[in-house]
């Protein structure tokens, strides 16, 4: 972990709202997974930074994918080639890679940080299946990115692209290991269907570092309840283990 | 050497408890040796949970926190944290907190004989056993809870006071009394952000702390009138961001100062401070206690 | 039409005592018409002449102003100010400050059949006579003035409560108690700046008035607090810069808002939030009394 | 006065330190010795608005020439073409015309706004001699616009630039009226010299409208103590009528 100030090379709008920012000179190792927290403005308004998973990272070159939100992300979405933005990362614990087959299951704005990690997967010869679960067509991104990487299915609650319906319906064979990132809805139809895995989750931070205990959780580990930090600790949890609501 | 009640601290900055753990996670980043001292994060008699739901929200440069004061505890304090700090050789001040006077005191004879540097009494804590008004918004509440535990100690004794009170000059001479060494200025104020989508309170306790620079000038305000009327040395605390802001402090009359929410945007600030101080006082051709409650005596 | 404590008005924006005049100045780029009402700057028995030296400052999303409550009295305000404000037949609140309770009482007296649609008391003098303890920081003093006041006018009485207090529902109520027909929250935190370069407070009166952003979570805080005990309306005030803060103050429960040093950076915003209210309320299919206390009663 | 939201057109500096920025849109006249309140930050940081006094407006382009002070005029020298500014104004009372000959007295960061002054008196006709006082050569500032209009004369401390010296020691001509611009001290020597003219003050402002009488002085008028909004009542005032340290 190393506070960065990095150089936007690229800002692209990706689809309406959804954003493609990268910044050179990234120069850590990291785990798919795994997040920065990223200033948006010089003086303190907004004050705190804003956590974004890591997208991707190719010859030091930090991507990261974001949809407008409030004031923070629209901020973020103004920044053009040449300006510069402090970046600290990475943080937290990303994926474990633990077989030799994988779903990724992604929904809306979680689809970005499994590119990354179908990216190191395919690279150490796994095999990759990715279901990622839009609104609609428009709403779809990343897909020739993670096509060259993983065996590619989507589905979107309209139907304009893909299978109609709910990307947990593309699961097929509940055996393989799950990587999930998206909604909590999705985490909680995980848990319904079973399936053995992780998933990523968010939560309001202020330190994104594990000093504030801003973004504490419940997680059940052998039997026993264990107050973790989603930021330190996670943000990638076993499947089941989120005591959610608390 | 900095003296704050008996505590002796190599520079004047510290982190505020609660905005740095205990020491672990920031060791990534930066020294730890470059700090006058670290503040952990309030320590009680037993483990406590803290709030549920959303605890941090973001205001206009500022920030609430309802963390609802979540630690492991005392024993667990002095098994898994202390020893790290200790073997780092990093002057540690221990936050306290307790919902009684009991509490408080309990804590406090157990860090009798650790090698910590001093203890803080955060009395903002509300007092369970009588009807839960805050130790820090009573003159004779704080009196009592300073007393107990100047009785259980003999190390440096801080008291960190709470800006939520008409008078804060009467708040700070009773904790004096009370045999106080220092006292911290100011804890967070309290405030409340509505979720307009929900049309609710966005914070699971409701409530929660306000700190950052919006408070900066009410920490200005307070520390200075303090320090007109105590004997004993202030640590300033609310919304620094800056050597400039520091020196605010300073000039106000605190003799040593905490960065807290400050470091959520900008972790790396605490190890810059203690150069920039240096350099400061280099090209200004002055000292420290010069500039210590210079504001006071030049009006 | 909005019913505040007896006070008809056409919608729930009002201007902040002490940051818009008497209204001349705006007039001359906006509609004084679009406002609910004018509250115009303190006005006391005999003209004050404020402070000296540096009377503004500006601070972290936010600012303090130590104006000294400057003012041409009551007399000169009837005379050349409420004449011009009666003919654009714009609801005229009358903030009303005093250094003793006659001094209250005696400006209200004379603002008894001269049309004004309420008063607003400014509690936050301090009180000459009685060791210059600010009214709003004792419910005893509070509930003194508010009581003489109330004997010299069946005007709406309201009265603006000082956030600088440990527990602002025991002031709010008692100056129900002492007949207060609403409640203004919040008037500004006490805060200082120092000015690092000459080493003293910036200020020509050392402290001054904290308003803005900043205080936003503090004023909403207070607003929610408050608005469970009382039965009297709220009018609440403190940070608000925009429709989305306006509906934080009525979902905490204000029945109205004032803003107050937005306007020096936004100066138009007055003119632009009744419709702003209006496309909200009717995007939503909601209205304005669904939206005040939503965040009490969801939580 | 109107709260204009114009566009940048040119950012230039002039000397080290020193900026012109030009922003067109700028549609209502103007008397020179006015000033416009400059949002520096679409976010409320900074919260308030900065004071400046216009330098000149030339079909619709309003000019402001700034120094390098704090956190707001650094934000101003960012602007770049095409960034949008909100600008309030015209605000105040400007330099009243009474005379065929006129002495203009500017010094340092005050020299501005007697150029659009000095444009004006010349347009009508009057005989203007422009007296500019600077630290040194290299933060003198509009000499060659100033010479179009004026019989210029320069001082400077050092001497690098005219006359070594005060710019008040370039006074030959005590009868004419002076209209003078910049800190304190020259206001202070004017007044010892007993001119009769205008200066324009500086006050710290917060509303810079004339509702929040941040910028209050006592002014002398027909013998009677007066208060004077430095923002709505002036920021001129008749030499001698100030009394200072209020
Ligand atoms: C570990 C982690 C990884 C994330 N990765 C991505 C990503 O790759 N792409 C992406 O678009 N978004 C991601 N998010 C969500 C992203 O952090 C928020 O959308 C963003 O902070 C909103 O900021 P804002 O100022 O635009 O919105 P505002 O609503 O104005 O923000 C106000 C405050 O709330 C916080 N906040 C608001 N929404 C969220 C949220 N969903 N999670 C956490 N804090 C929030 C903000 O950080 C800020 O402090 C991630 C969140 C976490 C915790
Ligand atoms: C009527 C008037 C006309 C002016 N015209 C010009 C001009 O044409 N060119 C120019 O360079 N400067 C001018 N000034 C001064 C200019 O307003 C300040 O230099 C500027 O506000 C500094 O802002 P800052 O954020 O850079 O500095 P900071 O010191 O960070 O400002 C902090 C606060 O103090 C105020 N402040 C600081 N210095 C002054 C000052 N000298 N006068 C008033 N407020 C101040 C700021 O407005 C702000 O509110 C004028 C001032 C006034 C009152
Ligand atoms: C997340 C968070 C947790 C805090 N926890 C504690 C605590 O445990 N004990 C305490 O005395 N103060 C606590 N504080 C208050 C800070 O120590 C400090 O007094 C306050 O935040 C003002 O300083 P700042 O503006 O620099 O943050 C906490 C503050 C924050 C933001
Ligand atoms: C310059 C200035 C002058 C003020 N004068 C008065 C006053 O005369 N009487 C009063 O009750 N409040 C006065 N106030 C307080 C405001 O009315 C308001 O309560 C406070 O500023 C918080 O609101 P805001 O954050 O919207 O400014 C003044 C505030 C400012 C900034
Ligand atoms: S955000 Fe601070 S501990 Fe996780
Ligand atoms: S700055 Fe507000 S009255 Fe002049």
């Amino acid at each position: 972990m190393k506070d960065f100030l990095l150089q936007v090379t690229s800002q692209q709008e990706l689809v309406p709202g959804v954003f493609s920012l990268t910044l050179k000179g990234f120069t850590q190792e990291y785990e798919p997974g795994q997040f920065v927290q990223v200033e948006v403005a010089e003086n303190y308004e907004p004050f705190l930074r804003r956590p974004i998973s890591i997208c991707d990272v190719e010859d030091n070159n930090l991507q990261l994918v974001y949809r407008l939100k409030g004031r923070g992300t629209k901020l973020l979405a103004k920044k053009k080639p040449g300006d510069k933005v402090r970046v600290l990362g990475p943080i937290g614990y990303g994926f474990p890679l633990k077989s030799q087959r994988a779903t990724l299951i992604g929904g809306g704005i979680g689809v970005p940080p499994l590119l990354g990690l179908a990216k190191k997967m395919h690279g150490q010869g796994m095999e990759v299946t990715a279901l990622l679960g839009f609104k609609n067509k428009e709403e779809a991104i990343l897909l020739s990115e993670f096509a060259k990487y993983a065996d590619l299915q989507v589905a979107t609650l309209d139907g304009s692209s893909g299978r109609r319906g709910l990307v947990t319906e593309l699961i097929t064979n509940k055996d393989d290991l799950v990587y999930a990132c998206g909604p909590e809805g999705l985490f909680r139809t995980l848990e319904t269907l079973g399936v053995k895995g992780y998933y990523s989750l968010e939560k309001r931070m202020a330190c994104g570092v594990g000093v504030c205990l801003g973004c504490n959780i419940t997680v059940i580990k052998d039997e026993k309840e264990l107050r973790q930090r989603v930021c330190h600790d996670g943000p990638v949890f076993p499947i089941g283990s989120v005591k959610w609501g608390d | 050497m900095i003296d704050i009640g008996g505590a002796k601290l190599k520079n004047p900055f510290m982190s505020a408890s609660g905005c740095f753990g205990y020491g672990q996670e920031f060791a990534k980043i930066m020294e730890l040796n470059s700090l006058g001292a670290i503040v952990v994060k309030g320590v009680s008699l037993e483990p406590w949970p803290g709030n549920k739901g959303v605890r941090v929200a973001e205001t206009p440069a500022g920030m609430l926190n309802a963390i609802g004061l979540e630690n492991p505890g005392i024993d667990y304090f002095l098994t898994h944290y202390l020893p790290w700090l200790n073997e780092k050789k990093i002057p540690v001040v221990v936050n306290i907190v307790g919902r009684s006077v009991d509490e408080y005191a309990l804590v406090a004879q157990r860090l009798n004989e650790t090698g910590v540097t001093a203890l803080e009494l955060n009395i903002s804590c509300p007092n369970v056993k009588e009807g839960g008004i805050a130790f820090g918004t009573s003159k004779e509440k704080a009196f009592e809870v300073v007393s107990a535990v100047r009785k259980e100690t003999s190390l440096p004794l801080w008291v960190k006071l709470s800006p939520n009170v008409t008078d804060i000059v009467e708040m700070a001479l009773a904790v004096e009394e009370a045999g106080a060494d220092a006292l911290t200025l100011i804890n967070t104020l309290t405030g409340m952000v509505i979720d307009i989508e929900t049309g609710k309170p966005l914070l699971g306790n409701l409530t929660g702390g306000l700190s950052g620079p919006a408070i900066k000038p009410i920490a200005v305000r307070m520390i200075y009138q303090v320090a007109q009327k105590v004997k004993v040395p202030i640590v300033g605390v609310g919304g620094i961001t800056s050597l400039d802001d520091a020196l605010e402090f300073f000039m106000a009359g605190a003799s040593a100062v905490q960065v807290g929410s400050a470091l959520f945007r900008d972790p790396l600030l605490l190890s810059r401070l203690p150069g920039e101080l240096e350099s400061y006082l280099a090209k200004k051709q002055t000292n420290l206690g010069a500039i210590i409650g210079l504001a006071r005596r030049n009006s």
